[in-house]
């Protein structure tokens, strides 16, 4: 069986940057805390808003799982309140996440706060690893993923910090042997094409969840090989699966 | 000696939680939480005659003690159901209810004649769905369509049958009535309620349907007043649904005359939710000295 | 230039946001947390002929998202709100509606020809109240009953003339349009949702009339829905009602085809809730470069 | 104009005995903060519950008002968990308040957590003042009343301070010249009862309340001059103009 939501202690909850949050969590739990591409539902409210918010793992370390969040909406700017101590509702880990058994060079692509899986994924894959962030101007985390990464290549919209325009721009799939993705609909999307049909490329998709764990179907998208959970069958696919809209 | 079970058009459920068509899936999802065999039943995702992709756009919008979900009925179709789902289904210790929609009188009696062949225990005729050949306009609204479509049902079915009424019924009441008259074994209600919800910044409604249904506890007040006035005026047994979030939203709905109860949205905020209303429902009963259902039923 | 203006049957309001009936007294409890000639208009706390105590009992009760209430029509009867009153709301330079109900037509019928003789800007015709002569059934269930009201005070009614929709009317659209044919100048839904709630530990109804009306945050999709409805089926102005807590929920209203708007229940949880809105539509507009709410109304 | 709702903040949020809270906060305004018998509405959140919760002085020094609560429900076990630091949404101070106009020797009758107005009270009026205070079992404020009063009765339903009983039991009106009583229904009934008509008696009703400010007429009862609402006649009513229902 596996455990509801379970309350938990916040251990801190911090701004690292504009409306940018990292929240640690201590949890308890002998199964397996989450990878890479995994994802917690999270509720500190008892009925408004009336769903929970899902966020993805993006590190752990021992009991401690971190979290990084962007402030969007309510429930987000509920969570920038919480102090440690409080107590934070989780759910999971849920959905499938990426696999980590690859070889060769690997390409990982983030754009805003799309980041938390590459994080937690540069450091769980034992391969080389070009780590490739866009941000709008602040740019964050990066001192941490120098660690286990070849080589960091970060675009700021204002060119504040390395190259001025979107990481989509400067990243040139030729020489990678896999790419993994995460980020903006449009920004996955023409990283897939770049991709071609020549490189495997992994996508983690983002869609509104009311359950998180498969009941709904409200996360639902079109693949080439049917209707596919994101919360469930995802939020990982192969990239040439999925269709991106907008 | 606290005893919960209740029978329902001689089926008996061993408590009176259902989980809610739509809210989860074929169960398997659950039983990663907690034994599905603890549940009163299970009412499945809506079954169409034809596999379903169900809708494209936004699915799911939240609302101040809601939400609205436009889902489109996305689900195998009868017939994968019933070899993909319906054995595993069967292998728990609980009722299962067949919830079957349609978009034709039709395809209505396809399904059940299909589901005739099968151990399902129960089949809950949603009657929510847009009429094709009426111009789209639900089933559930007028007495007489809904009438006609039970009735076609009736003939053919030889499950228990369970019409699950939609709120936005004409007259909630004749409805019923209608329902029951028609051959219906018990009913249930209520689906969602219509609903629409606006994106001002992009200057179109959320839904490509335009309208969705909204559920959750914004609904409950109006759903127990409804099961309240049917249950007063048939005498079939009536589930209740519609936004229980907690045993004691169960205990309303069984005042207001409920046999059983079908918990839905809830099952989106805690997978455990049924398990717990269980507990619940038991635990109430005790400290109450109250000992079966029935002693409480439509009490108010 | 922005201009929230707005001509509902040949009366300007100054903006789209009108104080809903019931919840906003006479205007003179608002007067001291902002002056209230910065709304639109205001609708008076319903109105029947003689003085009424209200209902016993609880009169309030809480939902998720919603108040209930039962409050059972407690006024001080058309003669002495023109009396002690009207001549305060007449000194505001805002809209003034008077909110008039009945429980039976003769009733409507005298109450809206004493207003005839004041200088009352509009009258809304309340037809959510239960029709003594035909056992306790609202008026605003059934189209025939509501036009007969409505056609009974439109022969006597000086006045321009809003019909305010209950959400328990059979079918919203038919009772639109009848109530139009019957000679509505516009209309204005919705009245609140009649609603249950039980108190489990007294095994009894919270309110002494079993049932009573739900308002608030939970109705508006469905009010939202049924604005959108109805604007699209009528050719008078639509004033929608429900839920309304902040400019946004406005803004929605207007874009599902909605000419003005009331605010009830927000006015409970803050006392300048108009005032506030009425700021965020304009701060809106000129964000997003409307400059007229005609641009937006019925957009979606 | 009166100012609507405003956001003040919290200095002390105490249990002071088993789920009885005193609440400190810090006001800022030119007018007045309140009399005894006034209260304020409070709301700590968006929109559940969706109404607010009235709230008693219990005391003002300089800008720093106090309440008492005791957590019933939804709405109180929130404010229960509120820090020093954290914001609170308060409207007021509403309502009539006790006519502080009097000789003589007063007996103040408090039951339960109808003792905040009867605290204020005592601080406020000058003239003889004999407090009886009723609890479950746990007292409390009863040092500082100690200042303001002549003498103090003290019952507890299981006896462990004062007398066992109920505090009607020991009250005996003949020697009052007024009356003041804040408490359950049935407790503020037997008070009037026992003063017939020979005294004035005083006493604070509750009622549910949607707004606090006499717009909704949820909080209406019937006294012998018609319809008055707690929440702006009220809450203080000449003991024999109301009727108790129970
Ligand atoms: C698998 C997955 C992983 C995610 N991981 C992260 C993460 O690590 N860090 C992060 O900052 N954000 C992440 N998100 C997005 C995050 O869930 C939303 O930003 C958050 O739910 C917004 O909540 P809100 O109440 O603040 O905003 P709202 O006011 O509810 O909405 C603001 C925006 O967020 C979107 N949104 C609202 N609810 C959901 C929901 N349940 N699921 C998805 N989108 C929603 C809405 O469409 C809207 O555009 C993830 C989303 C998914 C699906
Ligand atoms: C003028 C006035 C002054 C008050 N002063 C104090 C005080 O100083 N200290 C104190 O502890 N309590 C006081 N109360 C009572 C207090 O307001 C309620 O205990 C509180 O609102 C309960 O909120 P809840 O969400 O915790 O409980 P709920 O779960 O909402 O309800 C629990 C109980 O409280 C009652 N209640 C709920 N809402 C209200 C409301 N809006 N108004 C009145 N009663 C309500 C309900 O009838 C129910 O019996 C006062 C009430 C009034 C009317
Ligand atoms: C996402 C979702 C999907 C649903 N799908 C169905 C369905 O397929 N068939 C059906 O009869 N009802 C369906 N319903 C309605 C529920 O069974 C239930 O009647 C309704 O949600 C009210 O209950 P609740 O407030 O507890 O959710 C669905 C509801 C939701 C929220
Ligand atoms: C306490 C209360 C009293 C009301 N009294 C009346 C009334 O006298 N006449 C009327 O037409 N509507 C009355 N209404 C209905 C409101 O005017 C409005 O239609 C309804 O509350 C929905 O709007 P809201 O969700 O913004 O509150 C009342 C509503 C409330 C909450
Ligand atoms: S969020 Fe419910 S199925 Fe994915
Ligand atoms: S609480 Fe609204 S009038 Fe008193």
């Amino acid at each position: 069986m596996k455990e509801g939501y379970r309350e938990v202690d916040i251990s801190s909850n911090t701004e690292i940057a504009k409306d940018i949050f990292e929240l640690k969590v201590q949890l308890e739990s002998n199964d397996s805390l989450g990878d890479p591409g995994q994802f917690y539902m999270f509720r500190s409210w008892d009925f408004d808003p009336l769903l929970s918010r899902p966020f993805s793992i993006c590190n752990i370390e021992g009991n401690v799982v971190t979290f990084l969040y962007k402030i969007v909406g309510r429930g987000t700017n509920y969570l920038s309140k919480l102090k440690p101590k409080d107590k934070l509702k989780v759910l999971g880990p849920l959905g499938n996440g990426f696999n980590l058994n690859v070889n060769g060079k690997a390409a990982l692509i983030s754009g805003g706060i799309g980041i938390p899986p590459m994080i937690y994924l540069a450091k769980k894959l034992s391969t080389e690893i070009y780590f490739y962030a866009g941000f709008t101007n602040e740019v964050y985390y990066m001192d941490y993923v120098q660690k286990y990464v070849n080589k960091i290549y970060i675009t700021t919209e204002d060119g504040s910090t390395g190259q001025k325009g979107f990481i989509t721009d400067i990243f040139r799939p030729e020489k990678y042997d896999v790419v993994f993705t995460c980020g903006p609909s449009p920004m996955m999307k023409k990283v897939v094409e770049k991709c071609e049909n020549m490189i495997p490329v992994f996508v983690s998709m983002e869609s509104i969840m009311a359950c998180g764990m498969g009941a709904c179907l409200g996360c639902s998208i079109k693949t080439k090989s049917g209707m596919k959970r994101v919360c469930k069958e995802g939020p990982v696919f192969e990239g040439r699966e999925v269709f991106f809209d907008d | 000696m606290i005893d919960t079970k209740v029978k329902i058009a001689g089926v008996e459920f061993k408590n009176p939680v259902i989980a809610a068509s739509g809210t989860f899936g074929f169960g398997r999802e659950f039983l990663e939480y907690f034994p599905i065999s603890k549940l009163g039943g299970l009412s499945t995702k809506g079954l169409t005659l034809r596999e379903r992709e169900g809708n494209k756009g936004v699915r799911i919008h939240e609302t101040i003690g809601g939400i609205m979900n436009s889902i489109g009925l996305q689900n195998p179709g009868i017939d994968a159901f019933i070899v993909e789902e319906l054995p595993f289904l069967n292998s728990q210790d609980t009722v299962i209810i067949a919830n079957v929609s349609g978009n034709t009188i039709e395809e209505y009696v396809i399904s059940v004649e299909k589901l005739n062949q099968t151990e399902i225990d129960m089949i809950e005729l949603n009657i929510s769905c847009p009429n094709v050949k009426e111009g789209g306009i639900s089933f559930g609204t007028k007495a007489e369509i809904a009438s006609n479509v039970v009735t076609q049902v009736r003939k053919v079915c030889q499950k228990p049958l369970i019409v699950k009424l939609s709120p936005s019924a004409e007259n909630i009441v004749e409805m019923a009535e209608s329902c029951v008259e028609a051959g219906a074994d018990a009913l249930s209600l209520v689906n969602t309620f219509p609903a629409l919800a606006i994106d001002i910044s992009k200057k179109k409604a959320i839904f490509d349907n335009i309208t969705a249904g909204l559920s959750g506890p914004c609904i409950k007040p109006i759903a127990l007043r409804m099961v309240y006035e049917v249950s007063k005026a048939v005498d079939v047994p009536v589930i209740g649904i519609g936004g229980i979030m907690d045993y004691r939203d169960v205990i309303e709905y069984i005042m207001a005359g409920a046999w059983a109860v079908q918990v839905g949205t809830a099952n989106f905020i805690n997978p455990n939710a049924c398990a717990e209303i269980i507990e619940g429902i038991e635990e109430y009963l005790q400290k109450e000295g109250i000992s079966t259902l029935e002693e409480i039923r439509g009490i108010i």
